[in-house]
């Protein structure tokens, strides 16, 4: 079951791409460990490693890098938010 | 269904109305409305005197995310203050100075929980409710870096609130 | 003309447009809406069981002074914080519950000094503004006694305000 | 030149009149001195000793019973207030 990942403001803009599918790869089991392995595909996902304070969420809710990831979850990279 | 995500303005005294109409327990009502300013950039390190002055904005959300959060902010308030109706209204797309953005309004018996649960709710809204600002400037269009008094708003509810 | 007494209801939606019309700088519009409650009277000494339900309330106040001293208020508001329309409009008359009594909006840059300013309004207009509140109840006509609650709101703003 | 004093609320209902114009009594220099010279009356003016908390106003503005009182002015007392 694929993993929807979504991205959001700048840190899309930066990467040119909203949303992507992508079947999760064996070791990778938390936020955290997702960013640090689309930031490693080089130019332009680096974006997603220097990005200053970079949030997430997974299926709709906040959640920090520890948070665990299954197949099939949707998750959501982004910069703070600046609404209101 | 008291949070709302549009593109349309919102009518903030039929609003405010509505939390008190048929009732004869609502003794108060605390709302507040957000507006886009033109000097809005003047807020960042860009430093006031120099900044740019923002011509219009564009608000992006995460649908589907964003009334999720707002629900759970308000539900957080309810858990927190004795109020009766809340009402939020976020407007996404793009707006100019002067234009409403945002809507909160909070009824209950008393004003200090009307005020306090608005004030809380905004403040949660301005860090935990995914919505993100470009600006448009004479100098280009940029994204609205977050405050860090924001986030010091936000936690300030954090321990020993009210 | 930034205060009224008045015996005509009004129109808040209006008064908190008036506030940022025209104006490219006002960032947040904080508002209150205070109203008649039907269980009014329970907040008294009388306890809130027995308390008898609130079926009409007159408001007498001062003329002359009422006004001074609601601009007294407005400019103590002026002088702590940076902010720009402020408005307040209190009833006087015959009124029944769910009827509004007062508004009180501030218009700033910021949402701090908005709500703020607000508060503050409306906690020294409970304890300095010369009006009086007489319930009509089942049980016959009662002035309602001042609360300690409010002074306690109105003393919080003397030492370390904010 | 006559002193105006007005009652407001329950005090103006317990003592059944909303104002009157004395010429103030020489020796009556500040308005708690005021308060209890018209208190001393008796009935119905003892309300003005025994009603909980009593203000007063001096040419409309808020002052304590030490506020000095010269002819002319306009002096009120009432209980404390209630609006809002």
């Amino acid at each position: 079951m694929d993993t929807k990942i979504l991205f959001f403001a700048g840190l899309r803009e930066a990467l040119g791409v909203s949303s992507e599918s992508l079947d999760l790869p064996a070791g990778i089991g938390t936020v955290g460990a997702l960013r640090n392995h689309l930031a490693a595909r080089g130019e332009p996902w680096s974006a997603l490693a220097t990005t200053k304070n970079l949030r997430a969420a997974v299926n709709q809710k906040m959640v920090g890098p520890e948070a665990p990831l299954k197949a099939g979850d949707e998750v959501a990279f982004f910069p703070p938010v600046t609404g209101g | 269904m008291s949070v709302s995500v549009q593109e349309a303005d919102f009518d903030a005294g039929a609003e405010i109305a509505a939390l008190s109409v048929g009732r004869d327990d609502v003794g108060a009502v605390a709302s507040f409305v957000g507006l886009v300013r033109a000097d809005k950039a003047a807020d960042t390190e860009v430093g006031a005197g120099n900044a740019p002055v923002v011509q219009a904005m564009t608000l992006e959300h995460y649908p589907g995310m964003t009334e999720k959060a707002l629900e759970a902010i308000v539900t957080e308030a309810r858990g927190r203050w004795d109020i009766f109706g809340v009402r939020v209204i976020h407007r996404v797309g793009r707006l100019v100075p002067g234009d409403r953005i945002v809507f909160v309004a909070v009824a209950s018996a008393h004003r200090g929980e009307a005020f306090a649960a608005c004030e809380f709710i905004m403040d949660y809204l301005k860090t935990r409710a995914p919505f993100w600002k470009k600006e448009e400037t004479p100098a280009g269009g940029r994204w609205v870096d977050a405050r860090e008094s924001d986030d010091q708003a936000a936690g300030r509810w954090q321990s020993g609130q009210k």
